[in-house]
């Protein structure tokens, strides 16, 4: 069984903000209206993190971070869930089951990422996007906790796809919207378990690191970076 | 048993509340909405499609997912060998454009400020009179043409179109082509692109390399690859853009100043002397003048008194500059949004000369000029420059052809324009969206949405000849008409017996592809990049591979997405300039004021995000959404401040703040940011549309002061002083007003989902 | 009418059942016209989805949970006290535990359903019997408030049986509500002995059960990695918490009843002043825990719990941190520890302080943490919409009218026990007496 | 005595009244296709496989329903000039008009079914889930079997295939 993760380097991400819109698009996130994202309800299963600075004028660098659900070993959100509806799989992806989610949002307050969205309202997508939503994914109703999800969709098509051609699932034939897009080639995404795959290549890499790690989730999701954090 | 009047009574109660209770429990219980199956009838058969995206000069390869032939999502083709699979948010987003609300469904014609829709014919008749009556009685030159495209061939269709018609007034806005223009000026060719594999050293001078330039994606690859492999980038700019975060050193600059520093650092290679002697004495005409003049004006302390930044980082930067082997100093049309732009261009150009640009290259045979008519034709460039004269002169122009853009919201001093424009007799224009610039026009003639039309996108920045091929991915939704086909009908039209070889535009494309097939150079984007080997089979006249026949290297070209020659050979580019020009005189008295700020006075520095390209981006819900995400700042104009700068005005962070500027007052959401230059104040372009798209934020270029390159007519950024004043009430209904009336211009609907 | 054929000694405890005044009316329609209009907001909630409330990115808990836990909270008043008391054989809890059980049961009515109010999807609710994961600490948390509202139900109930009997008796209104409810107590003395049992074991069991049910509401806080919420301490800090409130909630209950009903001459000063002693001490307790909780946090310096830490005593929170902290503290203490001050109004005011600070306090738990998340990016702030305030008030009003309601058809100060203390206790408390006291003969013998 | 328990019956099948036409979410559309489509004629006559016209069964996720422009590969002309029926769809090929099927087999969003997984993986026969609509001479008016949550797990459980949430859930 695979066990799938993702590496981020800081050094070549050049902050293009491309991976936030591909996830939007990608999943269906909602655009909510301007009085909801004034209130703090915008929806990215993928956002840059607030920028922060290192140094002092002139000298100053940006320090930006892409932050998606960390899709930790030991996820601190399933532990709560009431009913089951957020779960780890077994090849590592934590799941998330809309039609059986309650809505409690136990798993959001417990999330040390706060990588995880509420549908505050129904989805209320612009006309535009509404036509051209991606009919893989559903759009999720009122009421419910929702996160990024490594693009499971794809997993699901690509594992059935190698599956009719009587083959294993290769490496690349399986890599979420924002690596696929990612222009400089800044996130790696594969089996962590597999040693000759390149993100288990890029996970040894001596500028690895992972947010929060002192609580021990353990996350999927590693950064490298020469700078430290 | 008997049932008397009041059981009665009490069972139909009983029974009433029964339903009642029943009912709203059913209600209750019922599944939500969204359980119920989306119908969508059709077999959902999936395809792909590869196409062009046109959302900034970059021209990469998209590859376009469809369900049902209707396309949903755009991806990155993986095989072009500019983006390589990469591609960035405008050029994800673009296909929800395709069905934007606000795209006009046909063409339109302005009865006194509402717009009514016409029939094609009809319109297309008003056109052609319109013009030949301007013919007729000899008036071409009161004809202005605005044309704004990436496409080299577009843009030599509408030259064409001028030289057949006289109209040679022709304004193209074309970003490669700014970019090369005071190349022409000096020298008459522009270097093709920065040659990577011989530059060691990369100055770049305010271009947003990696987001907004040339050629992003590549950029973005190279620039990375090129620092793994220890060369060095510097990048002066007037903001910490994403760009530099992938630069080795920042030199925080106001375009004004670009100009002296250059000098300077000329002036640390002359002193040292360390320039490229042997290219100076043979192509550099009037150099010693030159020389002198700097060496007289530009030692480091002047400049640094000038400029503010420090001598010891001038001679730095100049001595790494002299000891590279092959420096580039490098600038793009993003140089011209400043007063002296071109005044700036030259000075980079004559730094780069004294290193006989070392850093860029050429190709070795002018591949496309070779098939391409009319880019060659460079007599007097007409630009928004001569426009606005003209209309500040108000002399007659009798008519304003507009095609792609959008430069009222482009242009400062918005209110000015706007009268100028509304007395001109017949502003016909092109585009399939009322923007600030068509919501004047008397007759538009909506042109193809990008998906639905056919074009070629070439490029020489990536130091290889390339044609990314740009196709219909669905026959057009609504009654538009690609406007090269108008021109072309044009021509025959107006100038009988005007022998034009291709009745459509698609067939100039096809021609255009022949010629290129017949040289039987290059391969297609779907063939592997060739080895070596390879490589060297070619340079012996080898073939890997031939088309039976043109139609089947078409047919190709379509499914790979486009057409390259990893094969192509290229020269050192040394040309011959002569400068005339003696630097640094231009605007003194605004260098001084920007320099040394008059109290309360801070500096508007309008920039620029990679979301936005022109302000197209108001088109795309999901980029406006997350515009200010990085801030945190949702559907609002921001302001960043230094925090020392913040404090000696006593404003608070995440604060809302009024900017006063002579112009007008606009409200701003304040954010500190430690990475701007002290006393001035930075505020993003592309928000604030009135017109269409998603009307919200302000545009701070309508308030900043009217001053744009006298050369190239581009409009100034970051010369405008602001003050602050907190009155925010008035303020807010000071815009309101604005977009108000504006929609009285407009004929569309606006989605008033954000407004 | 039989009702006033013979004049009981304690007629005054029955009269509120007999009669009732205009007023009441008035402030029965009034509160339920608040009422109503909370389930209207309720409803649009519903339709609309929990955008209404003012919940948004990081802060997702607001008003609903912290009315969770502070009514659950207020329920310790009743059961627990009144438990302990007879446990204690205090003779004079005896006019007090039966207020004290009604508050138990009709408030933990109301916080039970708060959680539910807060669900996004509320029609999903049975999922969690279907699928539930006992792994979760909100699973924990229903199983043991259930098991608290039998328990207490119960615990109130057996007490009244008598009572109900006596209204049986002098039959009136209800008089088949009371048959059937009474079970036939005709009051002899294998019933009495059976009763006796009954309640004594239950006043065993309820006390466990009680501290279980808040120390798992505390849990929900303390399992979960939120700054500000990982603590160990927050067990007993809750239960102590949830008691400090329930005996300010009673206090108050007692003197507004004393007062409509006149029950002067069966809650003497005494009882306040004995209830207002363990307030006092209860307060002390609490801010104990209070200081143990932030001293350690502060001490450890760490630093996304110092976020929350600032925001409460100096950020945003401040303000409600500090009237806390005077609500649950100072004025307590002041009112309480001095005699002057520590007359019926005094102990009123300081209950009614008493009880907001609690409210504070639940809220000064819960927002903070949740606004200061632990990747210091998104910041959130809270307001709360009309809806959630809403709800809150048509809460209290369901507090309000579910007692007048009980007040309508039992009696709200146990009788018998009453008649009970007024036979026996005399002769008990003496023999307990003699008991506790070494007797004079032994001394006597010691000397020789 | 029997009043009372009339007076309780009512009332409550009033309520189930109540909740059963309040709580239907899709109403299954009554009246038939415009197109009198013959199931029966398709594959028992002229022996064409559903691979055929559902082309989607083994490739993809959705079987698919054909549109006009397949129809028109045979119903270009006509084949039976004296069935009615053929002239109704002859009609609709000649001019080119979308036919409006009515769909009664449709999942929720959130549910990812594939029939190549089930029909070419799973090897499972068509009849399975859709019954055998061969016999079928008349267009459908419901759907064979209710495709309820259970249905799957029905299969699935004996079968013993994953009955995890998130394979089927998304």
């Amino acid at each position: 069984m695979p066990r799938y993760g993702m590496v981020i380097d800081l050094d070549k991400c050049n902050q293009c903000g491309a991976c936030v819109t591909a996830c939007k698009l990608e999943n269906n996130v909602q655009i909510v209206s301007k009085e909801n994202a004034e209130m703090g309800r915008a929806m990215f299963w993928m956002k840059m993190l607030d920028t922060s600075y290192e140094g002092s004028y002139p000298d100053v660098r940006a320090v930006n971070v892409p932050a998606l659900c960390m899709q930790c070993d030991e996820p601190s959100c399933i532990k709560v869930c009431p009913v089951r509806a957020t779960f780890k799989r077994d090849d590592g992806i934590v799941a998330q089951i809309y039609p059986q989610c309650i809505g409690c949002r136990y798993c959001m307050a417990n999330c040390p990422y706060t990588a995880k969205v509420f549908n505050w309202f129904k989805d209320e997508q612009p006309v535009e996007n509404e036509k051209c939503q991606n009919i893989d994914v559903s759009v999720r109703p009122k009421g419910v906790v929702e996160k990024c999800t490594f693009c499971i969709h794809r997993l699901q098509i690509a594992k059935e796809k190698a599956k009719a051609e009587k083959r294993e699932l290769p490496e690349d034939d399986y890599v979420p919207a924002c690596v696929e897009v990612c222009a400089s080639k800044a996130i790696y995404f594969g089996d962590l378990d597999d040693p000759h795959s390149k993100v288990s290549k890029a996970m040894h890499d001596y500028r690895k690191f992972t947010l929060q790690e002192e609580l021990g989730t353990k996350p999927k999701v590693y950064y490298l970076s020469a700078k430290s954090e | 048993m008997e049932i008397n009047r009041r059981d009665f009574m009490k069972l139909i109660g009983g029974s009433l509340a029964g339903l009642a209770i029943g009912g709203a429990a059913g209600a209750v219980m019922k599944l939500p909405k969204s359980a119920e199956p989306i119908l969508y009838s059709g077999p959902r058969i999936e395809s792909w499609k590869l196409t062009a995206c046109t959302a900034c000069p970059g021209g990469c390869s998209l590859k376009v997912r469809l369900i049902d032939n209707l396309p949903i999502q755009a991806f990155g083709n993986p095989l072009s060998p500019i983006n390589e699979g990469g591609i960035c948010s405008m050029g994800l987003a673009s296909v929800a454009r395709l069905y934007h609300p606000d795209r006009l469904t046909g063409p339109m014609k302005n009865v006194n400020g509402k717009f009514v829709s016409i029939s094609y014919d009809e319109a297309y008749k008003i056109l052609k009179d319109e013009l030949g009556k301007v013919i007729d009685n000899k008036k071409q030159d009161d004809v202005f043409i605005a044309v704004q495209t990436e496409s080299k061939l577009r843009a030599d269709m509408f030259k064409k179109f001028s030289e057949e018609t006289g109209f040679s007034n022709l304004i193209i806005e074309n970003f490669q082509a700014s970019g090369a223009y005071p190349y022409n000026q000096v020298s008459g060719e522009a270097p093709d692109f920065i040659d990577f594999d011989k530059c060691d050293y990369l100055l770049n001078f305010g271009s947003q390399i990696t987001e907004v330039s040339e050629n992003p994606l590549y950029y973005t690859r190279k620039i990375i690859e090129h620092r793994s492999k220890g060369f060095k980038h510097t990048a002066v700019q007037p903001k910490l853009t994403p760009s530099i975060s992938k630069s080795d050193d920042w030199v925080p600059l106001l375009p004004v100043f670009y100009a002296d520093f250059a000098l300077g650092i000329a002036y640390v290679l002359l002193k040292d002397e360390q320039y490229d002697k042997a290219f100076v004495e043979k192509y550099f005409t009037g150099f010693n003048d030159f020389k002198q003049y700097v060496l007289d004006n530009y030692f480091p302390d002047k400049v640094q008194e000038l400029t503010g930044v420090p001598s010891d980082k001038i001679l730095q930067i100049g001595r790494d500059f002299e000891k590279a082997a092959a420096p580039a100093a490098y600038f793009d049309e993003t140089i011209f949004y400043n007063s002296n732009g071109t005044e700036n261009a030259l000075a980079v150009i004559a730094l780069n000369a004294l290193k006989g640009f070392g850093g860029f290259g050429k190709l070795k045979e002018e591949f496309f000029s070779k098939i391409l008519e009319n880019e060659k034709k460079k007599e007097e460039e007409i630009t928004f420059a001569n426009l606005k004269e003209r209309l500040s002169g108000h002399k007659a122009i009798k008519a304003l052809l507009i095609s792609g853009s959008n430069f009222v919201y482009n242009s400062p001093d918005q209110a000015e324009l706007k009268k100028q424009l509304s007395e001109i007799p017949l502003i016909v224009s092109f585009s399939s969206f009322v923007d600030e610039t068509s919501s004047f026009a008397h007759l538009i003639i909506p042109d193809h949405d990008d998906f639905e039309k056919f074009d070629l996108l070439i490029d020489k920045s990536m130091g290889l000849p390339s044609a990314t091929v740009l196709q219909p991915v669905v026959d057009h939704y609504y009654n538009t008409i690609d406007t090269s086909d108008v021109l072309i009908s044009l021509m025959k039209d107006l100038k009988s017996g005007a022998k034009i070889p291709y009745d459509n535009y698609n067939d100039y494309i096809k021609q255009f592809a022949n010629k290129i097939y017949s040289t039987h150079e290059g391969i297609l984007m779907d063939q592997s990049k060739p080895t070596v080997i390879e490589k060297g089979l070619r340079k012996i006249g080898w073939q890997t591979e031939s088309y039976s026949s043109f139609d089947d290297f078409w047919d190709g070209l379509l499914d790979a997405g486009g057409w390259w020659n990893p094969f192509a050979d290229k020269t050192s580019y040394n040309p011959k300039i002569d400068f005339k020009t003696n630097f640094g005189k231009q605007n003194a008295s605004m260098k001084k004021s920007l320099a040394s700020l008059p109290n309360k006075k801070l500096r508007l520095n309008i920039f620029r995000k990679n979301l936005d390209y022109k302000g197209s981006m108001s088109l795309y819900p999901v980029l406006v959404e997350q515009f200010g995400l990085k801030w945190t700042v949702f559907y609002q104009l921001w302001a960043e401040i230094n925090p020392d700068t913040a404090s000696k005005y006593s404003l608070q962070d995440r604060s809302k703040v009024v900017l006063k500027t002579s112009r007008g007052k606009f409200p701003v959401f304040l954010v500190y940011n430690p990475s701007v230059i002290p006393g001035s104040i930075d505020v993003p372009f592309g928000l604030g549309h009135t017109n269409f798209g998603d009307n919200c934020g302000v545009n701070p270029l309508a308030y900043s002061d009217d001053l744009f390159d006298k050369s190239t007519g581009m409009p100034s950024f970051s010369e405008t002083l602001v003050e602050i004043d907190s009155a925010s009430s008035g303020s807010s209904a000071y815009t309101a007003q604005i977009i108000t009336d504006e929609k009285k211009l407009s004929g569309t609907q606006n989605r008033s989902v954000y407004a | 009418m039989n009702d006033h054929q013979f004049v009981d000694e304690d007629e005054v405890l029955f009269r509120p059942i007999y009669q009732t005044s205009k007023s009441f009316y008035i402030l029965a329609a009034a509160l339920s016209a608040v009422l109503l209009f909370g389930v209207v907001m309720y409803l649009r909630q519903f339709i609309f989805g929990l955008g209404e409330t003012g919940m948004n990115e990081p802060v997702t808990w607001g008003f609903y949970i912290i009315s969770f836990v502070f009514f659950i909270g207020i329920s310790h008043a009743g059961t627990l006290i009144s438990a302990i008391l007879r446990l204690s054989k205090a003779e004079w809890r005896r006019p007090i535990t039966r207020m004290a059980e009604v508050i138990t049961g009709i408030v933990l009515i109301i916080g039970g359903i708060h959680p539910i109010i807060d669900l996004g999807r509320p029609d999903r609710i049975m999922h969690i019997f279907e699928r539930g994961r006992l792994q979760s600490p909100l699973l924990w948390d229903m199983t043991s408030i259930t098991a608290y509202f039998t328990a207490s139900t119960i615990y109130l109930y057996l007490p009244l049986i008598p009572d109900i009997a006596l209204l049986r008796d002098r039959g009136g209104k209800f008089h088949k509500l009371y048959e059937i409810l009474s079970w036939g107590y005709q009051g002899t003395a294998k019933q009495k002995h059976v009763l006796e049992r009954a309640i004594n074991i239950l006043m065993v069991m309820v006390i466990p059960i009680a501290i279980s049910v808040h120390t798992v509401i505390s849990w929900i806080f303390s399992m979960t990695l939120q700054p500000g919420w990982h603590s160990t301490i927050f067990g007993p800090y809750f239960v102590v918490g949830a008691i400090f409130s329930g005996i300010a909630a009673l206090i108050i209950v007692m003197i507004i009843f004393r007062k409509v009903f006149h029950f002067e001459d069966y809650l003497k000063k005494i009882h306040f002043n004995y209830l207002g002693t363990l307030l006092l001490v209860m307060s002390l307790l609490w801010f104990y825990f209070t200081f143990a909780e932030y001293l350690t946090t502060f001490y450890g310096h760490e630093p996304s719990e110092m976020r929350v830490f600032l925001y409460k005593f100096t950020g945003g929170y401040a303000p409600f941190f500090w009237l806390m902290v005077f609500c649950n503290f100072i004025v307590p203490v002041v009112f309480l520890s001095n005699k002057k001050l520590k007359t019926i109004p005094g102990i009123l005011i300081a209950s009614i302080t008493v009880v907001i600070g609690m409210w504070l306090e639940r809220l000064i738990i819960v927002v903070p943490s949740l606004a200061n998340p632990r990747l210091p990016f998104i910041t959130g702030i809270y307001v709360p919409s009309l809806t959630e305030i809403s709800l809150l008030a048509a809460a209290t009003a369901a507090f309000i009218l579910g007692f007048m309601g009980f007040s309508k058809i039992f009696p709200l100060i146990s009788i018998w026990e009453i008649k009970e203390g007024r036979e026996e206790s005399v002769r008990m408390v003496s023999a307990r007496l003699n008991e506790y006291l070494p007797s004079k003969g032994h001394i006597r013998k010691e000397i020789v | 005595m029997n009043k009372k328990i009339l007076f309780f019956t009512i009332p409550v099948i009033c309520f189930a009244i109540g909740f059963y036409f309040f709580s239907k979410t899709t109403e299954q559309p009554e009246e038939i296709d415009p197109v009198p489509f013959s199931h029966y004629v398709h594959t028992k006559e002229h022996k064409i496989k559903c691979v055929n016209c559902h082309r989607g069964v083994e490739t993809q996720a959705r079987a698919g329903i054909p549109n006009i422009d397949y129809c028109s590969m045979c119903h270009s002309t006509l084949i039976n000039p004296a069935s009615k029926r053929e002239k109704i769809i002859y009609e609709l090929v000649k001019k080119n008009k979308q036919i409006p099927w009515k769909v009664y087999y449709n999942l929720p969003d959130y549910v990812y079914f594939s029939h190549r997984r089930h029909v070419k993986l799973g090897k499972l026969e068509c009849v399975a889930c859709h019954g055998d609509m061969t016999t079928h001479d008349s267009p459908e008016i419901k759907n064979f079997s209710p495709i309820m949550m259970q249905f799957c797990f029905n299969c699935h459980e004996q079968k013993d295939i994953t009955t995890d949430c998130g394979n089927c859930h998304h």
